[in-house]
């Protein structure tokens, strides 16, 4: 049984000096077989392994990291969570996923940092008002929390922003999401992983998955740095990765990886409550519980799987974030990085079968996928364990390539989020 | 009702000419001037320099052997070429001139695959002079001006600042030319003024 | 920020240049010969691949010209620009599936 | 309060201008400095060791270090608006009438409440808070957040906005030099000599690097003689440029480098007006030289922070450039030779020294040397623990063997304890270059390996101590450099002499034991800025933390503002020892950019305000704000989006406006629609592939309205084209999509089809639109091209003649976007203002009346003509519009394929329609959403959306187009737009023409 974590344990453990705390998870050697494993020790891998052992009492679960777990696009995303997306099956899915995020530090029994402050999506000509009211009416009707405010309303929300009109794009309002907001990334993976090991699941970590054993058409083992692993199922979630890997097992996908670069300000007392983003003039920023402003950048133009992008990028950003931000002009940049991220050509995720019995796939998150985690990790579990698509899942998956039925949140994506 | 008649040169606006006087108190020729060249004549042609027929056209037309070189300038008389890309040149000359160039090059192009456009009126030419004018550049300019990769006679299509712009570098001390499409020029010249109101300080200590 | 050998212009920042994604990818002589999925595979399938890639470029803010162009995906190096039409240089880059035919 | 002038300095010496004192101000005292002191050095030279309070655990802290690396020595620089937040003290020049504070402390540095967190520090250990808080969620939301929020951050943001301004400049050259020590010195001349274009960069103020306050000598010369004679030839060669206060933050692909220059900082707030306060540099090098020296490592012992402990670099910086008297009595704690020289310094200054305690147990000839001038020496021995809070007063000295301490050792009283744990290369910007770091068993460090770009490290930097072989290889470095950029010949220049130091190797002492198992008595930091302890890592080791990635992450070790300078190594070495593992298979965290912070404001540039993204105006605009015009954004245009008259708001203008094209006469400003020239002998056909609709078969003088796709079949853009000759069309495209539709032109040409003979020209600024629009319109033409037949046969709709127009040569297209009787006349643009004022002139008498893009939004969609991107968002195919009409059926076009996939072919996809308001005063709003039936709970199945709504004067009621699935079948039907606030609008669906259905206005 873990070690429950509360405020109790944490003084019983401060009065023993902190010597009985146990590990947050174990670092099993591999099998030789599992039930399912998992590529990729990211969210999204954790969180369906998690499930899969919660929901399917499925336990006999290898999670398969290359390098640490948390390590991808998990540890390196500006951590926005929010559900308000335009089209129905993707409101439906991320609404999910935010639910599960309301009960997720309880269920975890781990402290994710959910803050929901609010998330803002400015507009700033005609047509971004017209679109972002499209979206406020059709979250309304799909049962997610939508409103929009004018530009009296934004700085009331949040009185820092420059919403003078004569601005080179002042703000013409914006929608807001009360139960949108930020989470703890780390803590997701961590908390995942500590859940996920509890019921049983093995994280294996400096484990890359380097190719898989099909027969007849289905899946029946993977190869990895550490070895051969027998398997009838295994869950791709290899985000940035996931083309490399399916292509591995002959499966092409319509993902492209991009650099997408994040950066953070020194910590400075709080002065940003909320979370605001502009698609117009790109921007998406909020200030961390530690303090830092924590901002993202556009994704840069051409393909790479280098955790980094060009420095231009961020440049520009910056211009478009002082002109809402005046007063962040003399704060100054601590760090930044990139993560890859791959992209589908309508912006939405994979959440899918393949033509490889037993082979599933969950990418394509693009720069938005952290909101997802909780839900994407449940529906995908789902599909892992009954082998047919959570009906959350259907919609996301490969042959609508094939037959048009795309979901175009390209909207919702301009702005990396 | 023939009582509106516009005249077509006394009646004409350059996109600067509400900025020039305030290009010329931004300007200080020790250090560096801005002013517009109103209404040159732009000739954009496109053909391709593999095709004799098309280069011994132009050169009727013009009096120019187009340059293939890229990003150089061939000077003839009053007329220049300037190269924009390997089948893409603009010609430019005095105001006034295009007209005849125009007739010209029809005439010569006759079933040769080529095309010449008009572009008198779609850019206007910015130009920039004195000792700090490659300084001013280099705050939007990603290129080398260096006079070893740049000087007289040398043309590029590029980014200055956030303006796409034809940049020709005309004399050694420096001189330039900014070719920009008309609806960016206010923004340039700003930014022009700008990027110089510095060299018009007393120098930092 | 990338350093980019046009190969009419010489080296340019990135800034000026565009990238138009997977090169060798020709448009289907006869698309209505095709089935949803090989249509649909043009569209949206491209190469994605760690390491070297063959992709085309623009140069949108100079001369105007498309090239391909082979680049690491991982150390961000250029080895090789060559123009539209053209196979790559022997031994560099590796052409995905989805190339039908060469364009040219 | 004013405390005398630093009271204390050394007698003389330093490189201060002991003529030049100046005034400044900390947590409210005033006191003085010279000229050339920083603010730390200033505040130590008036004996001020308590300079800030830790982030976690709010203890006192001093001043660690002399350069970048500071951790603790953070202050808020000035107040207002030009305030600034977390400036290392180590760093800012002083200047005359300086002001800072010390960050997080309340009420004060001296009585700060926040220290009652050190009293829980015992259960405030790395990653408490992922293990509690969970529970109740609102009390994490209302009540454990905020209050975590609260004791975030360091300093303040300022309140209003930066007075000052920045800018930026690029560069190239043929080699970059990144620090002026004695390495980058020697590279920067070597290279030079050569004729190559040099750049060499500092941050500092003064080139010197650790020269400054060095007692070498070099070729005889003391080393800043040495210094000011180098530069003095670099200033002496015209291709090499110094700049000084120049931190180079980010090593970039294909040697691209970023560095941030302080212009004026060290004058004081507001001194230079008009001159950009720091400027951003962006260089691109053909090869670059790193020579960015070294940061001493502290060493990790109990309470090891207390102010007065300082890394022995800095007490020899402090006492020979600043001449600063740190302290009385000092006691020097070492594992390796480089602290003799602070020993070295301490005595030439006079500073007693209680004694050095060194770890080795046969520390070598620099020990012995000190022995030699009196000073104690204990081999073998350790700080086991400190005393002192606000100044440490005393150091309790053990003998340690193999980490075991003796049982007893001696108590060493002293104000000052000056620490040197090695030194760690600083090879941040090669790792940023790619460049992999490996690990130096002798040298105990990381060192840079193979280099990943044009470029070499020299000196420090790359693991080379001694001052000699540092200006070998900066000399060699730089002659090598330039040699590769294809200057001079590689040779490299005679190295000055320097007498060389026999050195010792140094010790791996990575945590020093305390009198006490770890974390019962006494803090161990590792790192200073975030508090985190030995203890810590461990900890989270112990629960499974066991990449140094997770490490940082679970403890933040090396996250703070230093970025881990001085913590990184230690973190790493304390983590690969309670592993069991060996230092580089635990390795490094990633180096990222910045080296050093990078203020917001220089990276924006001037790029602010009205520079942010140009603003694009027709040469009519300057007509329109004249006439009070109110314009709308349209990509970077502004386009008039309605002419309000004097008490009028937007929906009167738009009555007025509208009324007055479809009864007598309008005139729009069209300027901005993309134009393209399109000429060759395929241009016909290549319009048939890119168009919906066939071109080819135009007849010549005629115009067609098309729609181009997408591969995917989705609209992309649409427009009229115009055939002018048998092989010239001239092509109009959205305003929005100019420029993105003649580059897919172009690439269509260039890439898919380069056999086609057609070249395509941008023309849209060539030419000036005025649209003139209504009944009237004809009368107008007539009148202002008296020569032009305008009579229906001559000039019928869907045509295009050139004629003279107001006298001048004109091309006059007969098309019309609003449904009236239309003609727009094109004049090149210089012109266009001329023609703007006599179409004005002349329709007076028709009642000519200008509208904006709202109006002309109205009049289209009373039409039923659509707006790319309002009735379509990529989503949309031409079917989806009902215009079935448009799209061939005889040849590909790009994006045919695609409409008949199974999805696209749907028939219950959402089409476009037209909606009537049941209530006809009652104006839709765009963007709501359409459900079948009224009420209901989430989620309610959606119809589809409106995607314009207007009230209309002409049909004198509201109407909407909307998108709808399965549209057209359900003519008639009734949908329900549920609103905000529970309303309920309820509209029929009909035809999505609402005037004239046959044309006759237009065709007339
Ligand atoms: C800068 C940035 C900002 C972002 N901001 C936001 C935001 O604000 N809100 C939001 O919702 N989303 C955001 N995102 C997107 C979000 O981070 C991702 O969509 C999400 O984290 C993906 O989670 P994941 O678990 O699928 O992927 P990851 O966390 O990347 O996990 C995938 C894992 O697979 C591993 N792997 C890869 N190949 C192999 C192999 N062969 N064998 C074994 N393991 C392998 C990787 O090492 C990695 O750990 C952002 C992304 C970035 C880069
Ligand atoms: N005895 C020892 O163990 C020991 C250890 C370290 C250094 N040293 C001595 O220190 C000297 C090393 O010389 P060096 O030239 O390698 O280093 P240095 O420290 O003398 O000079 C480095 C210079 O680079 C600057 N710099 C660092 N990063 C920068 C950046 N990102 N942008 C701009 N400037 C930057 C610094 O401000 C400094 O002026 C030698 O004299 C050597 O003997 C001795
Ligand atoms: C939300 C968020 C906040 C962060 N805050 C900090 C910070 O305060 N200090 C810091 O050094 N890095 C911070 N980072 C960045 C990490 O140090 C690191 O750069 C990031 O996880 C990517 O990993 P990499 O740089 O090791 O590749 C933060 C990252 C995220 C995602
Ligand atoms: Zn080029």
């Amino acid at each position: 049984m873990k070690q429950r974590f509360s405020a109790f344990t944490l003084l019983r453990n401060g009065l023993s000096w902190h010597e009985n705390w146990q590990r947050q998870w174990r670092s099993p050697d591999p099998k030789p077989a599992y039930d399912v494993v998992i590529v990729g020790g990211g969210g999204h891998g954790l969180a369906t392994a998690y499930y899969l052992a919660k929901e399917h009492g499925i336990t006999n679960v290898a999670v398969l990291e290359k390098g640490w777990l948390g390590g991808g696009n998990t540890g390196r995303n500006t951590t926005i969570v929010r559900s308000n997306y335009l089209w129905d099956e993707s409101a439906a899915l991320y609404e999910h996923s935010l639910k599960l995020w309301e009960g997720l530090s309880a269920d975890l029994n781990y402290n994710v940092m959910l803050s929901q402050r609010g998330v803002m999506n400015l507009a700033h000509n005609l047509g971004d008002v017209r679109e972002a009211q499209r979206r406020v009416h059709a979250n309304r009707l799909n049962g997610v929390d939508a409103e929009w405010l004018d530009t009296a309303g934004v700085k009331e929300f949040c009185p820092i922003i420059n919403t003078s009109p004569d601005v080179r794009y002042p703000v013409l309002g914006a929608t807001l999401q009360r139960r949108g907001g930020t989470a703890r990334h780390d803590a997701v993976a961590w908390g995942y992983a500590r859940g996920a090991d509890a019921r049983g699941v093995d994280i294996i970590q400096n484990c890359e998955v380097t190719g898989f054993d099909i027969e007849g058409g289905a899946i029946v083992g993977v190869q990895t740095t550490r070895g051969a692993i027998r398997t009838s199922k295994v869950g791709v979630v290899a985000a940035g990765h996931n083309s490399v890997l399916a292509a591995k097992a002959g499966i092409r996908l319509p993902l492209q990886s991009h650099p997408l670069q994040a950066l953070v300000s020194e910590p400075i007392k709080p002065v940003h409550d909320c979370v605001v983003m502009s698609n117009t003039v790109h921007v998406y920023v909020s200030q961390s519980d530690k303090g830092e402003l924590v901002m993202g950048a556009g994704i840069d133009g051409y393909n790479s799987y280098a955790q980094r992008g060009s420095f231009h990028i961020i440049e520009h950003q910056m211009a478009a974030c002082l002109e809402l931000f005046p007063i962040f002009s003399r704060l100054r940049m601590l760090r930044t990085w990139g993560g890859i991220v791959d992209v589908c050509p309508d912006a939405s995720p994979l959440l899918t079968k393949t033509p490889v019995a037993g082979l599933f796939i969950n990418g394509g998150w693009g720069t938005g996928g952290f909101k997802a985690t909780p839900g994407s990790g449940h529906v995908f579990a789902h599909t892992i364990a009954r082998d047919e698509p959570h009906p959350l899942a259907a919609p996301f998956s490969l042959d609508r390539f094939t037959t048009g039925a795309l979901i175009d949140e390209h909207g919702a994506a301009a702005v990396a989020h | 009702m023939a009582d509106v008649l516009i005249n077509p040169v006394a009646d004409r606006l350059s996109p600067l000419e509400l900025l020039r006087v305030t290009l010329a108190a931004a300007s200080d020729p020790s250090q560096v001037a801005i002013r517009e060249l109103p209404f040159l004549c732009q000739i954009a042609l496109r053909g391709s320099p593999g095709n004799t027929l098309f280069m011994a056209a132009v050169q009727k037309a013009l009096g120019l052997d187009l340059p293939v070189k890229a990003g150089s300038v061939v000077l003839a008389g009053s007329v220049r070429a300037l190269w924009l890309g390997p089948d893409e040149w603009l010609v430019v000359a005095p105001d006034g001139a295009a007209p005849a160039l125009l007739s010209a090059l029809a005439a010569a192009l006759e079933g040769v695959h080529a095309q010449a456009v008009d572009v008198s009126a779609n850019r206007t030419v910015i130009a920039l002079e004195g000792p700090r004018a490659a300084e001013v550049l280099a705050k939007g300019l990603t290129l080398d001006l260096h006079p070893r990769a740049f000087g007289p006679g040398r043309v590029t299509q590029t980014i200055l600042a956030r303006a796409a712009v034809i940049l020709e570098q005309t004399g050694e001390a420096p001189a330039y030319r900014l070719y920009v499409r008309n609806s960016f020029a206010t923004y340039l010249a700003s930014w022009l003024m700008d990027a110089a109101a510095e060299y018009r300080l007393p120098p930092l200590c | 920020m990338l350093l980019i050998s046009c190969p009419h212009c010489g080296p340019c920042d990135e800034t000026e240049f565009h990238c138009g994604g997977e090169a060798h990818v020709a448009r289907p002589h006869d698309p209505a010969a095709l089935d949803d999925a090989a249509w649909g595979a043009f569209i949206f399938m491209r190469n994605n691949p760690k390491g070297q890639f063959n992709e085309r470029w623009v140069h949108a803010a100079g001369c105007r010209r498309w090239f391909n162009m082979v680049r690491d995906t991982v150390t961000h190096r250029i080895l090789a620009v060559y123009p539209m039409g053209s196979r790559p240089p022997a031994g560099l880059g590796h052409l995905g599936a989805a190339v039908v035919e060469d364009a040219q | 309060m004013t405390k005398p002038m630093g009271s204390h300095r050394t007698a003389n010496g330093g490189r201060i201008d002991r003529s030049r004192p100046l005034s400044f101000m900390f947590d409210g005292v005033t006191y003085g400095g010279f000229a050339g002191d920083t603010l730390a050095s200033a505040l130590l030279a008036n004996g001020v060791h308590l300079v800030g309070r830790s982030f976690k655990y709010h203890r006192p802290r001093g001043v660690l270090t002399a350069g970048a690396d500071e951790p603790n020595a953070l202050v808020q620089l000035e107040r207002g608006a030009r305030t600034e937040p977390n400036l290392r003290a180590t760093q800012v020049e002083l200047y005359q009438g300086l002001v800072a504070t010390s960050v997080n402390a309340w009420p004060s540095l001296t009585h700060d409440l926040g220290a009652v967190n050190q009293l829980l520090s015992r259960f405030f250990v790395a990653g408490f808070y992922y293990k509690t808080f969970m529970r109740p969620k609102v009390l994490w939301d209302r009540v454990y957040e905020p209050f975590l929020r609260r004791m975030a951050g360091l300093g303040r943001a300022p309140e209003l906005p930066d007075p000052d301004i920045y800018d930026k400049m690029h560069v190239h050259c043929d080699v970059l030099v990144v620090g002026a020590g004695p390495a980058g010195l020697a590279a920067a001349l070597a290279a030079g000599r050569t004729g190559a274009r040099v750049i060499l960069m500092d941050e500092q103020a003064e080139a010197g690097g650790s020269l400054l306050s060095s007692a070498e000598s070099l070729d005889g010369k003391p080393a800043p003689d040495w210094v000011a004679d180098a530069l003095a030839e670099l200033a002496s060669l015209p291709a090499v440029r110094v700049l000084q206060r120049t931190s180079v933050f980010g090593y970039y692909d294909q040697n691209f480098l970023c560095a941030v220059e302080r212009r004026t900082d060290h004058l004081g707030p507001g001194a230079r007006p008009g001159l950009s306060r720091q400027r951003l540099w962006h260089v691109r090098a053909a090869r670059v030289v790193l020579a960015t020296g070294a940061h001493e490592r502290p060493l990790v012992f109990a309470d090891n922070d207390r102010p007065g402990v300082m890394q022995a670099s800095a007490v020899a910086t402090y006492v020979r450039r600043f001449g600063v008297r740190l302290g009385s009595r000092a006691v020097i704690f070492t594992t390796n030779d480089s602290a003799y020289d602070a020993v070295d310094a301490l005595l030439a200054a006079g500073i007693g020294i209680a004694a050095v305690v060194d770890s080795r147990p046969d520390p070598g000839p620099r020990a012995e040397a000190a022995r030699a001038a009196g000073v104690v020496v204990h081999a073998g021995c350790v700080v086991a623990a400190t005393h002192g809070t606000r100044r440490i007063t005393g150091v309790e000295v053990r003998g340690c063997e193999g980490g075991v301490l003796a049982p007893a050792g001696l108590r060493l009283s002293c104000d000052l304890l000056a620490i040197s744990g090695g030194w760690s290369p600083a090879v941040h910007l090669f790792s940023q270059s790619q460049g992999r770091v490996r690990w130096d068993e002798a040298k105990l460090c990381f060192v840079p390996g193979e280099a990943a770009q044009a470029q070499t490290s020299a000196g420090a930097c790359n693991g080379t101590f001694g001052l000699g072989a540092v200006l070998a290889e900066g000399l060699a470095a730089g002659a090598s450099a330039a040699h590769l950029a294809g200057f001079g010949d590689g040779a490299v220049p005679a190295t000055p002499a320097v007498a060389e130091v026999a050195a010792a190797p140094g010790d791996a002492l990575w945590l020093v034991p305390g009198l006490k198992p770890l974390g019962r008595a006494g803090k161990h930091f590792v790192d200073f800025q975030n508090d985190v302890t030995a203890f810590d890592i461990r900890l989270a080791a112990r629960e499974g933390f066991e990449s140094v990635e997770h490490v940082k992450r679970y403890t933040t070790n090396g996250m703070a503002t230093d970025q881990g300078k001085t913590s990184n190594v230690n973190g790493l070495a304390i983590l690969a020892d309670t592993l069991g593992r060996a230092i580089p298979e635990v390795g490094t965290t990633t180096f990222r950019a910045p080296y050093t912070p990078v203020t917001f404001g220089v990276m924006a540039g001037r790029d602010l305000g009205e520079m942010l993204d140009p603003v694009r105006t027709t040469p009519i605009h300057a007509w329109h704000v004249a006439r009070g015009a109110l314009f709308e954004d349209v990509g970077q245009w502004k386009r008039p989006w309605y002419f309000p008259l004097a008490g009028e708001d937007m929906h009167a203008a738009v009555r007025r406006e509208a009324k007055a094209v479809r009864d007598g006469l309008g005139v729009l400003d069209a300027s901005t629609l993309g134009k393209i020239e399109i000429r060759g002998r395929d241009a016909g056909v290549f319009l048939d592939r890119i168009y919906t609709n066939l071109f080819s078969k135009l007849g010549i003088g005629r115009c067609r309205y098309g729609l181009m796709c997408k591969e995917d079949g989705m609209v992309f853009d649409d427009g009229v084209t115009a055939r002018l000759g048998p092989d010239h069309y001239y092509m109009t495209t959205t305003t929005g999509g100019a420029a993105r539709v003649l580059d897919w032109l172009e690439d269509y040409l260039q890439t898919e089809w380069p056999d086609l003979e057609v070249y395509c020209t941008s023309v849209t600024e060539q030419w000036s639109t005025i649209a003139v629009s209504g009944p009237r319109a004809r009368d107008l033409l007539a009148d202002l091209a008296p020569g032009m037949a305008v009579d229906p046969e001559s000039f019928p709709f869907l045509s295009m003649r050139e004629g003279m127009v107001a006298g001048l040569a004109a091309r006059v297209f007969r098309i019309s976007f609003t449904g009236e009787l239309s003609y727009e006349i094109n004049v090149p643009s210089h012109l266009g203002l001329a023609m703007w004022q006599a179409v004005m002139a002349a329709g007076a008498r028709h009642g000519i009346t200008p509208y904006g893009t709202e109006t002309m939004h109205l009049l289209r969609a009373e039409k039923g003509f659509i707006i790319i991107g309002q009735e379509t968002d990529g989503t949309v195919t031409p079917l989806d519009l009902g215009m079935d009409w448009i799209v061939s059926k005889q040849k590909d076009f790009v994006g045919k394929r695609s409409l008949t996939r199974s999805d696209t072919a749907r028939a219950d996809r959402k089409r476009l329609v037209g909606l009537l308001p049941e209530d006809e005063g009652e104006v839709l709003p765009e963007g709501a959403q359409l459900v079948e039936m009224a009420g209901g709970t989430p989620p309610v199945p959606m119809l589809g959306h409106v995607t314009s709504s207007y009230w209309s004067p002409n049909l004198g009621r509201s109407f909407a187009l909307a998108l709808i699935k399965g549209g057209p079948e359900r003519l008639g039907q009734i949908v329900f737009a549920p609103l905000a606030g529970g309303r309920t609008v309820k509209a029929r669906i009909v035809e999505p023409v609402f005037l004239d259905r046959e044309g006759s206005r237009q065709n007339g």
